[in-house]
């Protein structure tokens, strides 16, 4: 087992698994500055239980087996816990070395077979994509929608995991998937999707998607002129989306943390969580902080407060510390019990739509979250 | 018997490394069996694989799949090289038809394939993969360590070289080195052109299906994911820089690459590098280091240096060298 | 003497060139048969369709009285037919011993397993291998460069190897396709010689040449083909004489 | 003089193919270069032509020079008629008719591609495509190979009627030492990479050694 | 019926954007027999430049062409490094190109960063399509056709030909095959960044759309062997029209395979029908 010299003095060892090179460096590099900034912040005001933490970054190049090696290294460095991967089949592949080592891993990815069923030692940061699709679908509802489209990229986890939460949720909220469609993440042109979706009846269309096509999929919905709500997921809510989407992203919704619509909330506990991140994100970096870095902050913050609750760096201790937690972050308020790994409800996402090139909370959102 | 000193450091390293080079250690011996068996089918039987990876996955998911269905491992481990060597003869019959080029895009292709068939396949675990994979048993003795899957892979190296390496000098290797150049002349001595072409196809996909089992074991992971074609890629790079038709030749290349790739990762991760700085720098580095061993040693390490050392010893014995008119085709091309 | 190859109705067309029509032709046992003609007449492709290199496109050949003509070339190599062609390049990037034992494949079968196990088998057949070597390469005069590289050899010489490869195999019947061409005299006697000597030893020969003093010195017979058909058959001293075979191939060299 | 070597040595990494060998051929002289296989005849026009490069050694050449090279090495995939006509690739002339007035045999192989011909209609036209250069100075390496014996005497003769007409020079390697010796009038006697004797060849021919060594069958 | 139309269309477009980029690889191949790798690169590189010289001002069109002629140079410099020494075989000289692919994308992470990027093209739409699907056609018909005739109708064409088929005879007839070699690498160069510079704005491309581009264009060019322009056309135009039908009438998670499969199919059977003819 991990971690057996964690009590003792000297720097606190905190491993973290993020993919900075490949497909998914986009979302790591913004997760590497965040992690680093949260735990600087840490250090500079006296650290974890009087140690100051050193933090060991692997990179998982985007490859889930590289996650897994990287984790059995750290494991080797006896490392206290460890912050996993954004990318989700990475985190899904390093589950089970988890489960062997029983050392924390705080998971930045929203897949939903990490918390269903429960891993002891397995803790997820961001919404998971059933819970998105909880909210996407409370939002058709206010909207009077009934027959709604998706399409997927059946080779993520994450967005399988986001249709399938739409799937058995639908007739809750009274709507009808009326089409699935499925791309690749290799996929670079939509048509046949489009014309499909077209087809079906639908009466707007939710893409769940990560990297590369969602930029693609925006530009060719809007010449195509479907004319229907078009919403991407959290995935899509950063300016690596917005950006090379430029005039296609204008009036297309996207579902987002609360963090990335943070100037819009009233002043309060909440808003005052995310400036603790967006500020010196802001002056570091020169942009206000994406949802990935938003993640990674709230990761840490997560983290030390459940070794300062446990009071103890023993990875057994840890975990105990996690359940039972209440913290507010930038990403909202979490609350992991032994039975919620996952600590965040729906009420802490929020519909955005696109305006002048910025993400705007709906008027819908701005009622329904909390301050 | 030249080799027993090689394998005997081989065998002291791993003692000396800490948890994250053993990873590499081990990933190394992995790599340098797959190329081993694609130096035998390029450098010797002159046929071009680039899809070599497909047939490390088919071990690999094949040691999986038994494994999560409770087969002992070691039957799986052992089921591995055979299942990739039948996959071999089985897609081998078809597109063994194919030449060159020709033959190293149905490789491609095929591996595309297999890679999109894994992705959607549930009952392999479709893109996410195949997750929590036992360790390795031998008897009762769990593999629990790098440091015993160092020794097993080592243990593989020894094996696929030494089945390579008597293949080669043997009457069966003799007509395939034979059918690369003159494949005419080679079925009117009485070698059996395709059958060898089949054996050889089917050997090189085994040594890469036992590489696949072992990994299966080490990792506890597949997915499709875990075997892009830039694997294959990478492999046929590792065979061209050791030198082709060089059983050494493989093993060196596969080393050197590895721990060039290796390096370049740890200072990706040094802190304080800016953003973009993993990326531009590792691409740079790699890039430059590959052009600059393949143009100054253009026949690969091993051939090369075993030219040198042997001009030195044996002054006057005849090699052939560069700007001589081409002997190779006289008269018509192929 | 009978018959040890019969060949009967052999047509090979390329597209729309006919390369050989209804050709007939018997090699008898033992006897140095040679094949004449003009550039293009078809005489290499006659020898591919025998070696089995070529498909007939209409026609039989009957080998020690057996059909071969639906055989593989590895299949007719292994019953006793070596062939050493007009052109065929060295096997690369082995010597020139490793060469001449690829040609003993056709009377061994040691396979791959065995040499893995090395099994006794495989010794013995390495055994059986090495010998026919050593003693071909001695008959080509190249034995004292066993261990050169193959293609290095001057052209000459590769082409004394082509002989040695097939004389491996141990045939029963050799064809040579313009095996004295780029030979010098001396080397050129040799050869001739060492022809003279197979045929002691009861092998049959069947021998393209354009050297009309080879063919006369070593021919029991020649077939004379012209524009893919049979010009004229006969002994050497028939067939220099007849107007036609003249006017189409020897011109001056009656 | 129109080409030339002197002290040339050629070395294949470690074995020494030339050592130290001088030749000429004057203008408008047609001369053969005889010697047993391996004795670096290829080698050293391969050296005259600037197609090897040389341990040490002067060459000259004066004039054009082009090559049939030993093996025939046509473009396999590129008709007769495109071969020919890249003969003459350093020429604005390309036009092919006159070859096939001089080597008949061609003509109903003209769009046929080069690789897909017998052994002798691809060194037709190897011969062709040197003598589409229209150069100065011919040189051959291996000439009757695999030609049948009419073809050969067609050939020598067009190339005597080319030198008295033409001046052509001709540089001659020919496996058949009594034609190269009765076509040229000199000829150098290459052994083991050295020159071991030239001189006219009528001399040549009569000694005795040269005789026995390279005139052995031959009818 | 709309619909097929539709998909007609972008097949089309699609596949001839890879027989652009495949002709670029024929090109290079059939003059030097390498294998050129960094034929994505030079697609990459051209459709990157183009977004930032049409930022800088530059009109359409003038923007399109630098762009290409930048590829050509690239071009250039790829075939100086990977054929420039002497000794370097077709083998390691397609490492070499490997090598080169990956050095573009340490220059194109530089200078562009990481994220997809995509510029407007002909605007307008036909049949429910872009029209620009319907430029890339004709381009592609003009410049294929142009070299296609080149290489069958030229004296230049033949030596290039020649060139790869025999350096020494080449050679020996005074062709010089160094400079033959590199004026196929800026040929090559030229086509693949117009293949770049006529698929972005239909797509986008990031510094790594190289892999997707070379594999589609060596499977378009493997039809001809990599030696025979029109058999790269109709192999593009197989690709993109079946991957765009099977997109539009099945899954689209599968139109990529299936285009493979058909492709494999291809060679495959006619590889069996040329050797009962020859053996
Ligand atoms: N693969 C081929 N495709 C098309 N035509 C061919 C092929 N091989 C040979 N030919 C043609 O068939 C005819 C016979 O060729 P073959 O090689 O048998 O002649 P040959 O008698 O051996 O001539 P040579 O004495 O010149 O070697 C020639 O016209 C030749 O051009
Ligand atoms: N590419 C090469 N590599 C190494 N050695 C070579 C090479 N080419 C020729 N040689 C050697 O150089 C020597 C001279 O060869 P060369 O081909 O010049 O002889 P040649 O007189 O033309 O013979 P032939 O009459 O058989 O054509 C030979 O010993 C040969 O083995
Ligand atoms: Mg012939
Ligand atoms: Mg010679």
């Amino acid at each position: 087992d991990g971690g057996k010299d964690g009590n003792d003095g000297g720097s606190l060892k905190i491993g973290a698994i993020l993919s900075l090179t490949g497909n998914y460096a986009p979302l790591g590099s913004e997760d590497k500055k965040a992690v680093e900034l949260a735990v600087q912040q840490i250090n500079s005001a006296g650290g974890l239980l009087g140690r100051q933490i050193e933090l060991l970054v692997r990179d998982d190049k985007s490859q889930p087996e590289q996650s897994v090696l990287s984790f059995n290294e750290l494991k080797g460095s006896d490392v206290a816990a460890v912050i996993g991967s954004p990318f989700s089949n990475s985190a899904l592949a390093t589950i089970p070395q988890v489960d062997r080592a029983k050392i924390p891993y705080v998971s930045l990815t929203p897949a939903d077979e990490q918390v269903n069923p429960i891993h002891p030692d397995v803790f997820v940061v961001p919404a998971t994509s059933a819970t998105y699709a909880d909210r996407i679908l409370q939002y058709y509802q206010a909207q009077g929608y009934t027959k709604i489209a998706v399409a997927h990229d059946s080779r993520s986890s994450y967005a399988n995991a986001g249709t399938s939460g739409m799937k058995s949720k639908a007739s809750q909220y009274g709507v009808t998937l009326v089409a699935d469609e499925e791309f690749q993440t290799t996929t670079t042109e939509f048509s046949a999707v489009l014309n499909h979706v077209k087809a079906s009846g639908a009466q707007a269309l939710t893409v769940w998607s990560t990297g590369a096509p969602a930029v693609a999929f925006a530009k060719q919905y809007a010449t195509a002129g479907v004319g229907l709500p078009l919403m991407f997921t959290g995935s899509q809510a950063s300016s690596l989306w917005l950006k090379p989407a430029g005039p296609a992203a204008e009036g297309v919704f996207v579902a987002s943390s609360i963090a990335v619509v943070g100037d819009a909330l009233p002043a309060g506990p909440q808003k005052t969580a995310i400036e603790e991140l967006s500020k010196p994100f802001q002056a570091a970096h020169g942009y206000p902080p994406p949802q990935f870095a938003a993640d990674g902050y709230t990761g840490v913050k997560l983290l030390a407060a459940a070794v300062t609750k446990a009071n103890s760096a023993d990875p057994a201790k840890i975990r105990a510390g996690f359940e039972g937690l209440t913290l507010v972050t930038p990403n909202g308020r979490y609350a992991y019990t032994a039975t919620d790994h996952a600590g965040l409800t729906a009420d802490y996402i929020s519909i955005n739509v696109v305006k002048g090139g910025q993400f705007v909370a709906t008027d819908w959102a701005k009622q329904k979250l909390p301050a | 018997m030249r080799w027993i000193p090689f394998v005997l450091a081989a065998a002291v390293v791993p003692v000396f490394l800490g948890p994250g080079q053993l990873t590499v250690y081990v990933l190394l011996g992995l790599s340098a069996m797959a190329v081993v068996g694609l130096s035998l089918l390029m450098g010797y039987a002159g046929q071009v694989s680039l899809g070599q990876a497909s047939f490390t996955a088919i071990g690999a998911y094949t040691a999986g799949l038994l494994a999560v269905h409770d087969v002992p491992p070691l039957l799986g481990l052992v089921v591995a090289p055979v299942a990739a060597a039948l996959a071999a003869v089985v897609v081998g019959v078809p597109i063994l038809r194919l030449r060159g080029h020709q033959l190293a895009f149905a490789t491609l292709a095929l591996q595309l394939i297999l890679l999109s068939v894994l992705g959607d396949a549930d009952w392999a675990g479709g893109a996410i993969g195949l997750q929590g994979l036992p360790y390795l048993s031998v008897f009762g003795f769990e593999l629990n360590e790098d440091l015993h899957y160092a020794y097993l892979v080592l243990l593989g190296v020894v094996l696929t070289a030494v089945v390579a390496s008597s293949l080669v000098r043997s009457r069966a290797g003799r007509g395939l080195r034979a059918l690369a150049t003159a494949p005419v002349a080679a079925e009117a001595s009485g070698v059996p052109v395709g059958a060898y072409r089949l054996l050889v196809f089917a050997v090189s996909a085994a040594f890469a299906g036992l590489a696949g089992g072992i990994y299966a074991f080490f990792v506890g992971y597949l997915a499709p994911g875990s075997f892009p074609v830039l694997l294959s890629i990478e492999y046929v790079v590792m065979a061209v820089v050791g030198g082709l038709g060089s059983i050494a030749g493989a093993i060196l290349g596969a080393t050197l690459i590895t721990l060039l790739v290796q390096a370049l990762t740890s200072l990706a991760t040094q802190p304080g590098m800016p953003g973009y700085a993993p990326g531009v720098l590792s691409y740079a580095v790699y890039a430059v280091l590959l052009i600059v061993i393949v143009l100054f040693v253009p026949r690969g390490v091993v051939p090369t240096l075993s030219r040198r050392f042997r001009r030195e010893t044996s002054p006057g014995r005849p090699a052939p060298v560069d700007p001589a008119p081409a002997r190779a085709r006289p008269g018509a091309g192929r | 003497m009978t018959a040890l190859l019969e060949v009967r109705g052999l047509t090979r067309r390329f597209g729309g060139i006919h390369a050989l029509r209804d050709v007939g032709l018997d090699v008898r046992e033992g006897e140095t048969h040679a094949v004449i003609g003009p550039n293009g007449a078809g005489k290499s492709t006659l020898f591919k369709l025998i070696g089995g290199q070529l498909a007939a496109t209409a026609g039989t050949i009957t080998y020690a009285g057996r059909r071969i003509d639906h055989l593989a070339p590895h299949r007719r190599a292994r019953r006793g037919i070596a062939i050493a062609f007009q052109d065929a390049p060295v096997f690369h990037g082995m010597t020139v011993a490793e060469n001449a034992m690829v040609g003993a494949h056709a009377v061994t079968s040691a396979g791959p397993l065995s040499a893995v196990l090395r099994l006794p088998r495989h010794r013995r057949d390495e055994q059986v291998i090495r010998t026919a070597a050593a003693h071909a390469l001695r008959r080509v005069a190249l034995h004292e460069l066993a261990d050169q590289s193959a293609e290095s050899l001057p052209l000459g010489r590769q082409r004394a190897l082509q002989v040695a490869r097939a004389l491996c195999g141990r045939p029963r019947l050799l064809l040579l396709d313009e095996p004295a061409s780029g030979l010098r005299g001396p080397e050129r006697t040799a050869l001739a010689a060492l022809i003279e000597d197979l045929r002691g030893e009861g092998m049959s020969i069947l021998l393209v040449e354009h050297d009309v003093a080879f063919v006369a010195r070593l021919a029991d017979r020649v077939t004379v083909l012209d524009l893919g058909a049979v010009l004229a058959t006969g002994t050497y001293q028939q067939i220099r004489s007849d107007p036609a075979v003249i006017a189409a191939y020897l011109g001056g060299h009656a | 003089m129109i080409a030339g070597v002197s002290d040339l040595t050629v070395r294949y990494a470690a074995a020494t193919a030339l050592d130290g060998v001088s030749l000429h051929v004057a203008d408008g002289e047609m001369v053969a270069l005889i010697g047993p296989n391996g004795a670096g005849k290829s080698t050293l026009v391969n050296a005259l032509c600037g197609l090897l490069r040389p341990a040490s050694g002067t060459i000259a050449v004066r004039g054009d020079l082009a090559l049939v090279p030993e093996g025939r090495h046509l473009f396999p995939s590129l008709s007769v008629d495109d071969n020919l006509r890249l003969g003459a690739w350093r020429r604005r002339r390309r036009d092919t008719s006159h070859i096939y007035g001089l080597l008949p045999g061609l003509v109903k192989l003209r769009d046929r591609p080069a690789g897909r011909l017998s052994g002798g209609e691809q060194q037709m036209v190897a011969l062709g495509r040197a003598l589409m250069a229209r150069p100065s100075l011919l040189v051959i390496d291996e000439m009757s190979l695999g030609l049948a014996p009419k073809i050969v005497d067609d050939l020598a003769a067009h190339l005597r009627e080319r030198n008295t007409v033409d001046g052509l020079a001709v540089l001659l390697i020919e496996q058949n030492a009594r034609l190269a010796l009765e076509l040229c009038a000199r000829a150098y006697v290459l052994e083991a990479g050295r020159v071991v004797a030239e001189g006219p060849s009528a001399q040549l021919a009569s000694s005795p050694e040269v005789a026995a060594a390279y005139l052995g069958l031959e009818a | 019926m709309a619909a097929l139309v539709q998909y007609l269309i972008t097949g089309i477009g699609v596949g001839c954007a890879y027989a652009l980029l495949g002709s670029g690889l024929v090109v290079i191949y059939r003059v030097t027999r390498v294998v050129n790798f960094a034929q994505g690169s030079f697609a990459v590189l051209a459709a990157l430049t183009v977004t930032t010289l049409l930022a800088a001002g530059l009109p359409h069109g003038l923007a399109e062409v630098s762009a290409v002629l930048l590829a050509a140079a690239i071009g250039l410099l790829t075939g100086l490094v990977a054929t420039g020494r002497p000794g370097t075989t077709p083998q390691s000289a397609l490492i070499v190109t490997l090598g080169l692919g990956v050095f573009a994308y340490a220059v194109e992470i530089l200078f562009w960063g990481d994220q997809p990027r995509s510029f407007p093209g002909l605007p307008g739409t036909v049949a429910g399509v872009q029209s620009h699907y319907l430029l890339i056609a004709a381009v592609t018909a003009v410049v294929l056709a142009a070299t296609a005739l080149l290489f069958a109708r030229t004296d230049l064409g033949r030596a290039l030909t020649a060139t790869a088929e025999d350096p020494y005879a080449a050679r020996a007839v005074g062709i010089d095959v160094r400079r033959m070699g590199l004026l196929a690498f800026v040929v090559g160069g030229a086509l693949g960044g117009l293949a770049g510079v006529l698929i972005t704005p239909v797509q986008q491309v990031t510094f790594d759309s190289d892999v997707a581009l070379v594999v589609n264009g060596f499977s378009a060019a493997i039809l001809g062997n990599l030696t025979r322009p029109g058999l790269t056309l109709a192999g593009g135009l197989l690709l993109g029209v079946v991957q765009a039908l099977v997109g539009g009438y099945g899954s689209t998670s599968y139109q990529t395979e299936v285009a493979l499969v058909l492709m494999l199919a291809v060679l495959i059977v006619r590889a069996g029908s040329t050797r009962a003819e020859t053996a």
